[in-house]
């Protein structure tokens, strides 16, 4: 809890050195950047869920897409600035959330997986069907950019990506106050053993609720800046397929239960489909080969081959001894 | 009949096995006691293969089966009543006892008839699934499953464990039943009660090897098993 | 400005991966043959000067945010050219971004989507539905048609835009619209709303959007007793449909698209048998469905540089908004001037109107006496 | 009016028979393995094209469609070998992700294979059968019959053989299953075998009414996801009579409310019904010991 | 004062009634003993009495409030507390970890250091649950119990696979425990501990209370030994 000061300090450290990057790349790499950021800040606010409360939705991808088109009607039917939008956008999304929380939450296991598939589906489904507020399957166009400051000598989409970073931050700061508070520790006690957490008296109900309203909130706040930043957004961002699985993807790439694996894995995932353009017709075939070779050979994702490789670094040698040397005498 | 020398097994990079030398032969009841934890259940893990064996050896009337796939070990007359239930939970009582046929094909109305003489409660439970009995039940069918396999040499993993006193008896009796009928027995047990009931030869583990070794009227009485729990 | 130099880079933006790449890549390869074909004849001739194309291909997998992070690529390497993309979805995501940027030019080859035009930098070579949609109202008009249902690709950003305004028109042919039913892409059964259709009896049962379902659903109609016409408005080849209907199922069906890459060959067009064959041979297979009309593009492009003689995005622009058919010879598709005489209208969309055919023992076969 | 409730009940137990097929092979691997094997419909996919390729060279649909599924139980034994088997004891995250990249792998791999072009394989049976009061068509009549003599068989394994009580044991508590000698790899072997083979058996019949290609097994393989939770993970019974009755709900929700709204209707349905028994039809309630 | 009662406490699963009719008193301070053969109920009995499970029939009183029994987290709001036959704990983490969590829904500031110092976790606080040895796990299950301070201890078998001196070590701290106040309903079948642990014994057979007393009538007691303690009584 006192280290939460320290994460601070270094997360903002962090964010100063990515804007400084920023500032020297071009428009595709920034847009990279902007992909990451907002799949990364996605993935840990889904982290809370899913490594730190233990439960798989699927549901995310339509609560994605229901930030964005959240936002888009704020700031186009509505009039609202972005600035407005964003958080309703998020409070929006947080209501569902806690709506679908409050049914999915009476089943567990691959139930509460197919569950929130079912329900993502349906979201998905809503985008098209009603076409009035979404512009069904033509999209939503015209949403305006978040503006940039008149006082900032920047284009819009370094302030984009600014903005990008700016929620990452926001998020990860977000999601470490929120595992090391109480709420935090009963999510973890459902995780671990649902029926001692109910045994010692910890509402397992509030923690899980408050996991998916947390992860609800801040999907509805990337929703909302990714509809922004790109102008238009269609039902296709939004399929349980797609996003809803990725989501799961980059957790698990990245390590789940840890809020800087999932960081680490929309990193890699946003890149590598971006590195493999180049081999087009096998790019989604390596991609398969990829998740499958991770999933095979660091199955504690990209924070568990770190944190292996950093215990390895930190004592040499003295462990590497033959295990049936060691004596218990 | 099992000869087992220099045993060392553990896991991931941990051993709980430090070159351990034990033999079980019929007629002659083994147990093996220990303070919790020196690796008692490790060791039949170890002999039944369902943990790899980093070296030494296991035969078997004189054949290596160190590398033997647990199925083949049950072949060759192995069964283990484990540690803690392990019961096919959602499974009748009647179907766990055929499964502990699996290899000899469908079990015989008599093998059925033995077990359930043994312990009536099954008898009445037939059709009940497993997971529901009490934890006695349970323990019970266990060990009734493994005696469906006919086994030459039987390893307990605990078998008192929560059983009710009576209980406790009656397993004890069955396993001297089981034993003069010609199975060599190694019983893992902390129940001195059991223990000394069933036991003609005493084995006590600790740090990974049988440290005293004896038979089971003096080792037991000579405060080893004592000293052993207190010791580590 | 840009450097002088004896190269004009052209991005293409296609489905490489994924389910739409079975139009996509045929597309793409189009666009490669005609590259090839222009730098072996010499390159393009801009002033008094002779410049090669190089391509850079980008896979939009066939998705908004593939589409842009793809066209923002090509922009960060400085390609001001740009032909594609395929996608109803990914077209109207990259419009905005084209629409604001004055340093690029873009020839839609792919989508019929409407509104991705804008006559200044974004032009379009192939047909929007509305165009589709003339040759279904000709139909109608001509037979007089007193009731429709219709089936609509509910994924399918093209049909679903003119849906509204498709039935309005067919109402005021005075034909009945007994029912408007949706399905979507890879549907596989449509008793339920063939059996509420079949009931309904319509004179006509008009499908749009993709073949594999189109051929589902004619072959489930049938099944379920429906004896009116079918009218597909798709874009049809024979060798595909044939891969998912027998040739018995599908006779008489009317089809309501302007003509294909196959129509052209089929019908012995010179250009199309040539490009077939330089395609077969570099390729390997036949060439698809749309791949002549990213052929074309990259020949307007062209056109309009050797007639801007520069490589100024507002030179080639004003090329392009001043073309004419006639100035592009190595056209295979068979578009029509609009009345003032260009080939793209004032929001830069070309002329390709749908024409009605119908299914004749192993393929589609035009009715001529219609359109008038 | 009640011709037409007929016609759909008719149509709704014909696609819910589809739905069922692809259900059974994912709820066998699923209830004794606990892998939530999404390459199933790819299973589905690959026996699909293989039966396809074949009834093009020539041979007749039937004697395709067996070489199509032992083509594809050997895939499915791969596919174990290398996805699934390596990642034992792993969490059942690790699992789906794995079987996710199978199914991509498998995917892209059939799309250089075959291109994304849809096809269909020409139907065994023609014809449709009249009744005064429905129709249908041969071919779903043999996918009805199919299913019936699916679950029949799989019935039989599981409840009437060594082989099906070792793997209900298996399913039930892997290292007791060890100690009674019980054949692991033997186990792991049949269990995939029989679930590609039930996949492969789906998309050669389904392939010959439905187009088939690279993709077409994504949504067969939800569908049959919420299935199995409709009917509850793991029952044989719940993957046939959920089938079945999602099949209605989508068809009567087309045929009386709205086309649009057929996915919606079937996935509330699966809402509604789990919450009000959140094991599904046949599921059991775990019990806290 | 008595602090639990049930009132003809019953439950069936289907046809089998694992509990039926059990009414008995618990009180203020007391070490209750509970035995009874294998599959008795005594488990079953517990998970009532803990809101685990409810039941079919009767009732509880619990310190003077009616009503009950009640849902898990209201009774362990009221100081209810049980462990479990298979001992419970995070696996996962440390524990350390285990205690803090633990300590989150206690009302008053959880007794942690004690807890460590009584139990001889310090030692293994940065160990995951998971990789301890059994009697460590056992104990540490006790402590997480305890530190919600609770006024009544539900004990599933905490002996079992415990060694001889490791279970007099428990017997002691569950005196020392008991000695601050804490009531405790023991389930156990080492009847030597429980005899001497125990102030109030009970014993219920086939679902049904057989006997209620003091351990040594209950040792003298013929239905008793016939039912559970069998020929060979003197062990006990
Ligand atoms: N699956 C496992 N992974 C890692 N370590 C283990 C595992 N199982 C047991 N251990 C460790 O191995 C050691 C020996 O355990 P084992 O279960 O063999 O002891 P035991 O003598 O049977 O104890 P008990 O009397 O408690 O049953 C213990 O320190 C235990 O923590
Ligand atoms: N959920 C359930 N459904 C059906 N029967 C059950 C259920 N739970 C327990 N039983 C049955 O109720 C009886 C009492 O079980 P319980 O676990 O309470 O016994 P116990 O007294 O704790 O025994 P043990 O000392 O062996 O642990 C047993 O016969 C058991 O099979
Ligand atoms: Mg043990
Ligand atoms: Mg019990």
């Amino acid at each position: 809890m006192a280290r939460i000061p320290h994460i601070a300090l270094i997360s903002a450290v962090a964010f100063a050195a990515a804007v400084a990057v920023a500032t020297q790349m071009n428009d595709y790499l920034l847009y990279v950047v902007i992909l990451w950021a907002i799949f990364a800040s996605l993935a840990v606010s889904f982290d809370v869920l899913l490594g730190y409360t233990g439960y798989l939705s699927l549901a995310h991808g339509a609560l994605f897409g229901l930030g964005a088109y959240t936002g888009a009607i704020m700031t186009t039917r509505a009039g609202a600035g972005f600035w407005l939008a964003l958080p309703v956008a998020g409070l929006v999304t947080a209501g569902v959330a806690m709506v679908v929380a409050l049914i999915a939450f009476r089943t567990r296991g691959l139930y509460f997986a197919v569950l929130t598939l079912g329900i993502g589906l349906i979201g998905h489904q809503m985008f098209l069907v009603a076409s009035g507020l979404t512009g069904g399957v033509l999209g939503f166009a015209g949403i305006p950019g978040p503006g940039v400051p008149s006082w900032l000598p920047i284009d819009q989409n370094l302030w984009n990506t600014c903005l990008a970073l700016a929620l990452l931050l926001v998020t990860f700061l977000a999601a470490q106050v929120f595992v090391r508070s109480r709420l935090g520790a009963a999510c973890i006690a459902v995780r671990e053993d649902m029926t001692l957490a109910q045994a010692l008296g910890i509402g397992i109900s509030r923690a899980r609720l408050s996991a998916f309203i947390f992860s609800g909130f801040f999907t509805g706040l990337a929703g909302a800046l990714f509809a922004a930043i790109n102008n238009f957004v269609a039902p296709e961002s939004f399929t349980v397929l797609g996003t809803g699985f990725q989501l799961v993807a980059l957790v698990v790439v990245g390590g789940m239960g840890t809020l800087w694996g999932p960081i680490l894995g929309a990193a890699l995932l946003t890149a590598l489909p971006e590195a493999l353009r180049m081999a087009s017709g096998y790019s989604m075939l390596a991609y398969g080969v990829l998740l499958l070779v991770f999933i095979l050979f660091a199955p504690k994702g990209f924070a568990g081959l770190i944190q292996r490789g950093a215990a390895v670094l930190r004592r040499p040698a003295t462990r590497k001894l033959s295990p049936t040397k060691e004596g218990v005498r | 009949m099992l000869e087992i020398s220099d045993l060392r097994a553990g896991y991931g990079r941990m051993a709980v096995l430090h070159g351990l030398d034990l033999t079980a032969m019929p007629g002659r009841p083994t147990v093996v006691m220990g303070a919790n934890g020196v690796g008692k259940t490790t060791l039949c893990r170890a002999i039944t293969g369902l943990i790899p064996v980093w070296s030494g050896g296991i035969r078997l009337d004189g054949h290596d089966i160190t590398c033997l796939s647990p199925a083949q070990r049950v072949r060759r007359g192995i069964a283990l009543v484990p540690e803690g239930r392990q019961v096919f939970p959602d499974m009748t009582v009647r179907d766990n006892l055929r499964l502990g046929a699996y290899l000899r094909g469908e079990p015989g109305p008599s093998d059925l008839e033995q077990v359930e003489a043994l312990f009536p409660i099954l008898a009445d439970r037939r059709r009940q699934t497993a997971g529901l009995l009490s934890g006695g039940e349970q323990q019970m069918l266990a060990l009734a499953r493994a005696l469906m396999s006919r086994p030459r040499l039987l390893i307990l993993d605990e078998p008192s464990q929560g059983l009710a006193p009576k209980a406790v008896a009656q397993v004890a009796e069955a396993v001297q039943r089981i034993s003069e009928s010609g199975v060599a027995i190694l019983l893992v047990e902390q129940n001195m009660t059991l223990a000394e009931t069933v036991g003609e030869w005493a084995v006590v583990l600790q740090g990974g090897r049988a440290e005293v070794e004896g038979p089971a009227s003096t080792v037991l009485k000579s405060g080893a098993v004592e000293a052993s729990y207190l010791g580590h | 400005a840009p450097a002088l130099t004896d190269e004009i880079l052209i991005g293409e933006l296609h489905p490489l991966t994924g389910p739409a790449s079975f139009y996509g890549i045929p597309e793409s390869r189009g666009i490669q043959l005609a590259v090839e074909e222009i730098n072996a004849a010499g390159g393009v001739r801009v002033g008094d000067q002779s410049q090669m194309l190089r391509l850079m291909t980008e896979d939009d997998h066939s998705t908004p945010t593939a589409g842009v992070a793809a066209l923002k690529k090509l922009r960060a390497a400085d390609v001001r050219f740009i032909i594609g993309p395929l996608g109803s979805g990914v077209a109207p995501a990259l419009f905005p971004i084209i629409d604001r940027d004055s340093g690029v030019t873009q020839i839609v080859d792919g989508t019929i989507a409407e509104g991705v035009t804008n006559g200044r930098n974004i032009f379009r070579n192939q047909a929007a539905v509305s165009q589709y949609d003339l040759a279904v109202a000709d139909l109608f008009r001509s037979k007089k048609y007193a009731s429709v249902a219709m089936m609509t690709d509910r994924f399918h950003a093209g049909f679903m835009g003119t849906q509204p305004a498709l039935s309005e028109t067919l109402k005021s042919l005075n034909a009945t619209v007994a029912a408007e039913e949706y399905y979507k892409l890879g549907d596989t059964d449509f008793s339920a709303a063939m059996t509420k259709l079949v009931s309904l009896q319509p004179e006509v049962l008009l499908i749009r959007g993709y073949p594999a379902e189109g051929a589902l659903i004619t072959r489930q109609a049938r099944q379920l007793g429906y004896e009116g016409q079918v009218v597909w408005e798709m874009v049809s080849p024979p060798s595909t449909v044939l891969k998912n209907i027998s040739a018995t199922e599908m006779e008489g069906v009317y089809n309501c698209i302007p003509p294909t890459t196959e129509d052209y060959i089929a019908l012995g067009q010179d250009k199309a048998l040539a490009f077939d064959k330089a395609y077969q041979a570099k390729f390997g297979t036949t060439p698809g469905e749309l791949s002549t009309l990213s052929y074309d593009a990259v020949y307007i492009l062209k056109a309009a540089f050797e007639k801007a003689g520069s490589t100024e995005n507002e030179a080639v622009n004003a090329a392009l908004a001043a073309m004419r058919p006639e100035d592009v010879p190595q056209l295979i598709s068979g578009y029509v001037a609009h009345q003032d005489g260009r080939l793209f209208d004032d929001v830069g969309q070309v002329n390709l109107r749908g024409a009605v055919s119908i299914w004749q023992g192993e393929g589609w076969v035009p009715v001529p006496d219609l359109a008038g | 009016m009640l011709d037409l409730f007929l016609q759909q009940t008719v149509n709704g137990l014909a696609l819910g028979s589809t739905y069922a097929l692809v259900a059974l092979g994912l709820t066998l691997i699923f209830g004794v393995l606990l892998i939530p094997n999404f390459a199933h419909g790819e299973f589905y996919m690959v026996g699909a094209f293989l039966t396809y390729a074949l009834v093009m060279a020539g041979l007749n649909f039937w004697l395709a469609m067996a070489l199509g599924a032992l083509a594809v139980i050997a895939l499915g034994c791969l596919i174990d070998l290398v996805a699934f088997r390596p990642l034992r004891g792993a969490p059942p995250l690790s699992l789906m992700i794995s079987a996710l990249a199978a199914s991509i792998i498998l995917q892209q791999t059939a799309t250089l294979i075959w291109t994304s072009e849809a096809r269909t394989i020409p139907t065994p049976v023609t014809g449709v059968l009249r009744t005064p009061f429905f129709i249908v068509t041969w071919m779903q009549v043999v996918v009805m019959a199919s299913l019936i003599l699916s679950v029949a068989a799989i019935w039989a394994i599981l409840n009437r053989t060594r082989l099906g009580l070792a793997i209900r044991a298996t399913a039930q508590n892997h290292d007791a299953a060890l100690l009674m000698g019980i054949s692991m790899v033997q186990v792991r072997l049949a269990t995939f075998a029989i679930g590609a083979a039930l996949g492969a058996i789906a998309g050669a019949l389904l392939g010959a009414t439905f187009p088939i290609y690279p993709t077409m097994g994504v949504n067969p393989v939800l569908k049959a996801f919420v299935v199995l939770v409709l009917g509850g993970i793991g029952s044989l019974r719940g993957a046939v009579l959920g089938g079945l009755f999602l099949g209605l709900v989508e068809v009567m929700v087309a045929g009386y409310l709205s086309t649009e709204l057929q996915d919606i209707g079937a996935f509330t349905l699966l809402v509604l019904v789990l919450l009000i028994r959140p094991q599904g039809f046949f599921g059991t309630a775990q019990v806290e010991r | 004062m008595s602090l639990l009662s049930l009132h003809n406490l019953g439950v069936r699963f289907g046809g089998l009634r694992a509990v039926s009719d059990v009414s008995l008193t618990v009180e203020q301070g007391q070490i209750f003993g509970l035995l009874g053969p294998n599959g008795a109920g005594k488990t079953t009995l517990v998970n009532m009495i803990s809101g685990l499970i409810a039941p079919t029939e009767g009732s509880i009183t619990f310190a003077d409030e009616a009503g009950g029994p009640w849902p898990i987290d209201q009774a362990v709001r009221r100081g209810i507390v049980r462990t479990f036959q298979q001992t419970r704990a995070f696996l996962g983490l440390t524990v350390r970890e285990n205690l803090r969590i633990a300590g989150i829904a206690a009302a008053s500031a959880p007794p942690t250091d004690e807890l460590i110092a009584a139990f001889h976790l310090e030692p293994v606080l940065d160990r995951p649950a998971g990789d301890l040895n059994y009697a460590t796990l056992r104990h540490l299950g006790i402590a997480l119990a305890l530190s919600l301070r609770p006024r009544l201890l539900l004990l599933d078998e905490p002996a079992v696979g415990l060694t001889g001196a490791e279970v007099d070590r428990l017997a002691q701290l569950i005196r020392d425990w008991n000695g601050r106040g804490v009531t405790v309903l023991l389930i156990e079948h080492n009847v030597r501990f429980l005899m001497a642990l125990s102030h109030r014994v009970a014993v219920l057979d086939r679902g049904r209370l057989l006997f209620q007393g003091t351990p040594a009538e209950c040792r003298a007691n013929p239905q008793v030994i016939d039912v559970y303690l069998g020929r060979s009584a003197e062990h006990a």
